[in-house]
């Protein structure tokens, strides 16, 4: 297959209240895998939707092999040899239809034609070739929605890479993914590269991009800053100051906080099914824990087990020294718990609502008055500050959520829980799909809570994340704790030789 | 009628005064169908640009469509114009449609189905803003109590339930006997209520019937579909039929037409013939059918329903003319005999093998001489 | 931020979005003109739909409807969907009829006890939906059919009317209260339809729990991690549905003065239809309190204005479905949602 | 990968899948046994529940239901909800009787003609969801009362009968042919539902227009961006519906060989119910074939069983509902869905 050439030039887009582009010129060539950054909001997204066909109100030229083309339909992009896998997985996922389905999906609606019926037998055998070309050990008769976020990932991925493109598009696709799979995904990508296909790929985490990238375009503000070739003199500083406008300090140093008395301790904790296992560990006032483990670890399951959102089915905890039994989410956030989940999606934010109502939707103890009345003069007054300290990128706090950018429908979600007057918080991934300035905010927020004497649990599989911030981490192995290491005493490697079950 | 009711104060008093007026009104209307042909001067006053709303609070079906269809005929053939509104049997809906007639200013009121408990408070506005109401099986009792006062000038009219059940119920005793019966008959009954008037009335000739050990009720079928009677019934009855091998039920008692309809469809889905039916009502629709199944539905007891509609528009427009009208008037009922119907007949030709039926020319529906000159002029 | 001047942005297409938003208020406007100058009674030179009495026939006849219609407006709230309204309110109708006419009990004790009974059919739903995970729509179908069946075995088949013969033969001594017959009248069946929209309306509008009822039909999952009582706000939108249905039902029997059999049920589609036009209102785009009386208000002034105008009965669906889908395509067809 | 493991979990409970999977159709096999040896006849020594023509009746008693619950079960896949169907099928019901008995027409002309106008509904819903944008339920809410009133006016607000006097007075001549009613008997009408219903089930599982209807149904966004023309299969989703709804429409008159006012009202609500717990059939967990045609099954086995027991009419509903519940309770408790 010939390489594929595209060029675009002069694109805008304009929402309400929003420049979501303005006169973007945007180039590349098959056979290269070409990165793409910006702050959260920067447009990144939107500029792929509009290759994508997905967005079809834009202005502008699009030229692929030097032909003007016009990209008004998704059908017309897959033509075109155009796949792309969208940052939000649910909203490209059917599901209640099986993994080979999903898989097959494209294959079904594109590549059909004249056939009518579905060969079963067929459609699950390619399906669980794809899968196993990418190393997803996946039964494909799993109904998607029973699948975890990073299997979902990959069910989007091995969609992609079924058929044959010419450029394909992977937006934010490792933020889900642990190192094991990103590699796996970096292995299939550079095949396909080999195969002449070109690659867009979009990535808060830039350490990942001067794996396997060749060019760089920068976007800030619905514009392109900078366009060029990935050489080993180019620097993540560099890159962080086109994307963010402004110089940011390399290393990020940790305050000392003083740490204070035990603030929670759990003894044996099992989830009812199993899925995470005699689980023991402490948390002290001012303390950051960090817990490490790969996909599949159970750090999730441990994080949804501690907020009863999964059941516990044995083992104690202990709040301030005092046992205390809770059977819900509902309960756990009356005894102070607060948790910032994975799945932002599906389980942070009410999609259809505005700004403030997601930010002020956990703490509504604070805005009620008689009759349970809100005060919605001061829910809105809290949320408008909650945006500005995290650099929400939205016209106003009335915005659907919906419309807002991955990175800052993930800020949206830290907003909320924020902004509670809880006494632990636990982040699952909280920074999947935040950019590095938003990080480094989040960072200083979390500090501030620790500050406060709270206790924070902080759970990503990204171990540098944990090095930065976290005093003490467990690692996690197979839904159980295999070690806990004092941050200050390991290094990453050690932290990867548990979390794989070293002993 | 008939006799030996207990002690029901509602019907008694009802009966009692139906059976006293109905004479009256024979005498008064002898009258003037023998002075001879009317001229359009004998037309009463006042007759003129009459508007009439008739409501109907009844499940559509084919007996009230008739029914409504004989206030519209006779009401336009009067010159009147006339208005029909349907209420489904929805009571709180039929107050609302009622109150806005009466407040869009109508001269006159035919009302079918109303219940006991409203409709005297709905249309005395009616009487009190002058309009002429008459009424079919609605009564207006002060306070919904049968032996209270009557809402003044309303009359109100009814089919014979009596008559209509024990037409029916002594034609299928007749051939029970004829085909040497030993009583008590097995009788599957199909019913529907209680608190639906007029079945009640009929059913208490079949439980009289019943108390004297001429009918044993093997099983009773009833609706519980209100919105699909029919389907609903033959659903039922398909599933109590196995239970009934043929020769352990004698006969099958269809207190209404729409109910043995169902019952019938069962009957021909299981080929069964041995069991003859015996019913109420009547429409195109079950004329058909009991051609078609001479051998099961034997007879049919039925007031004409269009008839009923005339006889409300005629009551109105004598009500227009200042013509004296008594408070009840009951509709008299004939038994159709299956045998005695050919391929040819339908509602409006009843009549020729059917004697007295439905007879809208005879004095009984009063039909005036007036009203003659005042059709023929509306032509 | 950058982009602060996208803010203040005029909009190009203003009546797009104001036709989007007002669109059911503006066909309820439109409408009701209409009906005022095609009613117009030139004797008296006023228009006869225009009149108080007029009005408060309106206002009557949606009455039971609306207050129906704010009990599933409520598990529409929770994205549920409550279809034993019709049932319950049926159940309702029997058992406060029974109350004076079997047992002679005062009112308040009949509609205490009637409310009381209707909620069993809220704990049913709620072991259903809640409890056993059926999803709503069919365990309101089976709470349906089993309230229906209730009733008629309570009634024995029957109506329940005054004077009536009850089963064992004696005559039923018990009298409708006049005051009860009243309540089914104006003024008091229009205040507390009112009573109960503003009731509704302060409740999910101003309240947390509104607030979170909302949050719950919105994302059951992330209102449950946000630490919402998810199913505590499922029941409470169950209960509430039908005690509003029960509240129906006995102004159904206030009305009418009898029980008559499925009385009830003829009221669940009205209430379907009128909760589901509420959605559009004032761009709400959920079930909201306001938006379901205007429902009730629109498919009841259709109603009486086509009778008004002498439409006839079996033409006036035909008038009544054109004119709903003109005011929701008003409302919908710009909407950005694809 | 590390977790290779974790995925390929066993599961204890081997049992709770099995009855989450088939709790609907093991309720359906209890039932049938329980209603074998509850109807057993002492004289005969067999069941008189469990005999071939009792078999016939049960699924004659469904085959209608059945078809347009499958027009509903199409509408359901694109996640939509077609309540039109009752009234569609009752014009259907009206125009083709009207087609013998007015114009005297052969059996393929009329139910060609009748099937195109039922299609009608379809162009209507179509418009109004498509087009306009009005979500589903309320669409089709104002669709069915055009229907309603379109029938209701076409036939002048009465039955089609034969020989009935039409509205001019004449009387109408054209009978309905001993063809077209055989139809409405066994073993046609059965033969139609189960080939109906064959065809339904292959055409959404098997074919790709089925699987992107279900794609369509279940994330209309993702649908969109992977090419498929969402607003096609919507379309075709309800005129499927209409479809068949026209068809059942039409064995309606052929079963009762008149056209009753109101006479497709009735199915609206069953063909829902058969639906709906036609979801929970072998743990599909969306509208489908196979599973539309247990739920009529089971409902028409419960009222055929019940009445066979002597369970009074009034009583019915109660024990129905309650089976439901339990049915629908078994598959659904323990699914892990919150
Ligand atoms: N449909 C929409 N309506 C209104 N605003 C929108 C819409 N889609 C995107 N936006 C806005 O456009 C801007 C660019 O969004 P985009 O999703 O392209 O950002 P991004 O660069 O992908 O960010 P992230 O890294 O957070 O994913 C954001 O401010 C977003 O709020
Ligand atoms: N719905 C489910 N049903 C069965 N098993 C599940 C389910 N969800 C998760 N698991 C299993 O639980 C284990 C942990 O899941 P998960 O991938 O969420 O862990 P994690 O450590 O949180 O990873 P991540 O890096 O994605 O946060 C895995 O073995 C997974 O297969
Ligand atoms: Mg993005
Ligand atoms: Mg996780």
């Amino acid at each position: 297959m010939n390489e594929i050439k595209l060029e675009m030039k002069n694109i805008s887009i304009e929402f309400p209240g929003v420049k979501a582009l303005s006169d973007v010129d945007f180039k590349m060539t098959g056979g290269t895998i070409h990165a793409l950054i910006g702050a959260n909001g920067a447009g990144k997204s939107t500029l792929m939707k509009v290759i994508a066909g997905a967005n079809t109100t834009y202005t502008g030229e699009i030229y692929v092999d030097g032909e003007p083309v016009e990209i008004r339909s998704p059908k017309s992009a897959k033509d075109l040899g155009i796949e792309i896998v969208f940052q939000e997985v649910d909203t490209a996922l059917i599901p209640y239809l099986s993994v080979a389905e999903n898989v097959m999906f494209n294959e079904m609606v594109n590549n059909m034609k004249r056939k009518q019926v579905v060969n079963w037998k067929d459609i699950r055998k390619t399906a669980k070739e794809t899968l196993e070309r990418l190393n997803v050990d996946l039964d494909v008769n799993t109904i998607v929605s029973d699948l975890t976020l990073a299997q979902k990932q990959m069910v989007l991925i091995a969609r992609c890479v079924v058929g044959k493109c010419r450029l394909l598009i992977l937006d934010e696709p490792t933020a889900p993914l642990s190192n094991s799979e990103t590699e796996e995904l970096f292995r299939i990508v550079r095949e396909l590269k080999k195969d002449g296909v070109g690659i867009i790929f979009i990535s808060h985490r830039l350490n990942e991009l001067f794996e396997i990238c060749e060019t760089i375009t920068v976007m800030r503000n619905g514009k392109v800053v900078e366009n060029m070739p990935i050489t080993p003199q180019l620097q993540t500083k560099d890159i962080v100051e086109l994307m963010l406008g402004r110089k940011m300090e390399e290393n990020y140093k940790k305050k000392n906080v003083n740490i204070g008395d035990v603030l929670l301790e759990v003894e044996g904790l099992t989830e009812e099914e199993g899925r995470v296992k005699n689980i023991s560990l402490n948390v002290k006032r001012g303390e950051i824990i960090g817990i490490a483990g790969l996909v599949g670890a159970g750090k999730t399951e441990l994080c949804k087990t501690l907020f009863s959102a999964l059941k516990q089915s044995s083992g104690t905890v202990k709040l301030n020294g005092k046992a205390i039994k809770y059977k819900s989410p509902n309960a756990a956030v009356k005894h102070g718990f607060a948790l910032v989940p994975e799945e932002r999606r599906r389980e942070g934010v009410l999609i259809t609502d505005p700004v403030y109502s997601n930010i002020s939707i956990a703490s509504m103890k604070k805005y009620t008055g008689l009759f349970s009345v809100v005060n919605s003069l001061k829910e809105r007054k809290d949320a408008c500050q909650m945006i500005k300290d995290l650099g929400i990128k939205t016209p106003s706090e009335n915005q659907e959520v919906a419309l807002l950018s991955g990175g800052n429908q993930q800020k949206v979600v830290l907003g909320k829980w924020l902004n509670s007057e809880s006494e632990i918080y636990i982040f699952d991934e909280p920074t999947k799909g935040i950019d590095v300035g938003a990080k480094r905010d989040m960072y200083e927020l979390i500090e501030r809570l620790v500050a406060q004497g709270k206790g924070v649990i902080y759970a990503s599989c990204e171990f540098q994340e944990i090095l930065t911030l976290a005093d003490r981490v467990y690692v996690m192995y197979d839904g159980e704790i295999v070690k806990e290491l004092n941050v200050a005493d390991t290094d990453e490697k050690e932290l990867l030789y548990f979390s794989t079950g070293g002993n | 009628a008939c006799g030996g009711k207990k002690g029901n104060t509602y019907e008694t008093s009802k009966e009692q005064e139906t059976t006293e007026t109905q004479g009256k009104t024979e005498e008064k209307t002898e009258e003037p169908a023998t002075s001879g042909n009317v001229s359009d001067a004998d037309i009463p006053e006042g007759l003129e640009g009459k508007k009439v709303a008739v409501v109907r609070n009844l499940a559509a079906g084919d007996h009230t469509q008739q029914f409504l269809d004989g206030c519209v005929s006779e009401g336009t053939a009067f010159g009147f114009t006339v208005d029909t509104y349907v209420t489904d049997g929805d009571d709180a809906k039929t107050q609302e449609v009622v109150a806005q007639v009466i407040s869009k200013g109508y001269d006159g009121i035919i009302l079918s189905h109303g219940q006991l408990s409203y409709t005297y408070d709905m249309l005395k506005p009616a009487r009190d803003a002058g309009m002429q109401v008459v009424t079919f099986d609605s009564m207006p009792f002060k306070d919904g109590d049968a032996s209270g006062e009557l809402l003044q000038g309303v009359t109100s009219t009814a089919q014979d339930d009596y008559a209509l059940a024990e037409l029916s119920l002594g034609f299928m005793m007749k051939e029970f006997e004829e085909k040497g019966g030993q009583y008590p008959m097995k009788v599957l009954k199909t019913f529907m209520g209680p608190g639906i008037p007029p079945l009640d009335r009929r059913n208490e000739i079949y439980t009289q019937l019943e108390a004297e050990g001429k009918i044993k009720t093997v099983e009773i079928i009833a609706p519980s579909d209100t919105a699909n009677v029919r389907g609903d019934m033959t659903n039922k009855t398909s599933a109590i039929l196995p239970k009934y091998p043929e020769g352990t039920v004698d006969a099958i008692w269809g207190c209404y037409d729409e109910l043995a309809k169902g019952v019938l469809q069962a009957l021909n889905d299981a080929g069964r013939t041995d069991i003859p039916m015996y019913t109420i009502d009547i429409s195109n629709d079950d004329i058909q059918l009991m051609i078609s199944n001479s051998d099961v539905w034997k007879s049919t007891a039925a007031v004409d329903p269009k008839l009923i509609g005339i006889v409300n528009m005629r009551l109105l427009a004598m009500k227009f003319a200042g013509e004296e009208t008594q408070d009840f008037f009951n509709l008299s009922a004939q038994n159709v005999e299956t045998t005695t119907l050919n391929a040819d007949i339908n509602m409006t030709n009843l009549n020729t093998v059917v004697d007295g039926w439905g007879d809208a020319s005879s004095s009984d529906s009063f039909n005036l001489e007036w009203m003659d000159a005042l059709r023929s002029k509306n032509k | 931020m950058a982009d602060k001047s996208g803010l203040k942005k005029k909009n190009p297409d203003k009546l797009k979005n104001f036709i989007t938003k007002w669109g059911t208020l503006c066909t309820v406007l439109i409408v009701f003109v209409i009906f005022t100058f095609a009613n117009w009674s030139k004797e008296t030179n006023s228009s006869i739909f225009l009149t108080s009495n007029n009005m408060i026939t309106i206002l009557r006849s949606i009455s039971i409807t609306a207050i129906i219609a704010i009990g599933l407006t409520f598990s529409l709230a929770v994205n549920g969907m409550d279809l034993s309204i019709g049932a319950n309110a049926n159940l309702a109708d029997f058992v406060v009829m029974t109350m004076f006419v079997w047992y002679n009990m005062s009112i308040g004790t009949s509609i205490i006890l009637t409310l009381i009974i209707g909620l069993a059919a809220a704990v049913i739903n709620c072991i259903l939906i809640v409890k056993l995970k059926i999803p709503d729509m069919v365990a309101a179908l089976s709470v349906m059919f089993m309230f229906q069946g209730v009733a008629m075995t309570y009634s024995n088949g029957g109506a329940i009317t005054q004077r009536m013969t009850r089963p064992n033969g004696e005559v039923a001594t018990g009298l409708v209260p006049e005051a009860f017959r009243a309540l089914g009248k104006e003024p008091w069946l229009i205040i507390i339809m009112l009573l109960v929209v503003a009731f509704a309306h302060f409740f999910l509008k101003y309240t947390k729990h509104g607030r979170f009822m909302y949050a719950v039909g919105g994302n059951p999952e992330a209102a449950r991690l946000s630490g919402i009582p998810v199913n505590k706000y499922r029941i409470l939108a169950y209960f509430l549905s039908s005690a509003f249905a029960a509240l129906g039902g006995i102004f159904i029997a206030a009305r009418v003065g009898t029980a008559q059999v499925n009385a009830g049920a003829a009221y669940l589609m009205p209430s379907v239809a009128a909760a589901y036009i509420g959605f559009s209102v004032a761009g709400a785009g959920k079930a909201n309190a306001i938006g379901t009386l205007v429902g009730a208000a629109l498919i009841g002034m259709l109603e009486n204005g086509l009778i008004m105008m002498s439409v006839p009965y079996y033409a006036m669906d035909i008038v009544k479905g054109g004119v709903l889908a003109i005011a929701l395509a008003l409302t919908y067809s710009n909407s950005k949602k694809y």
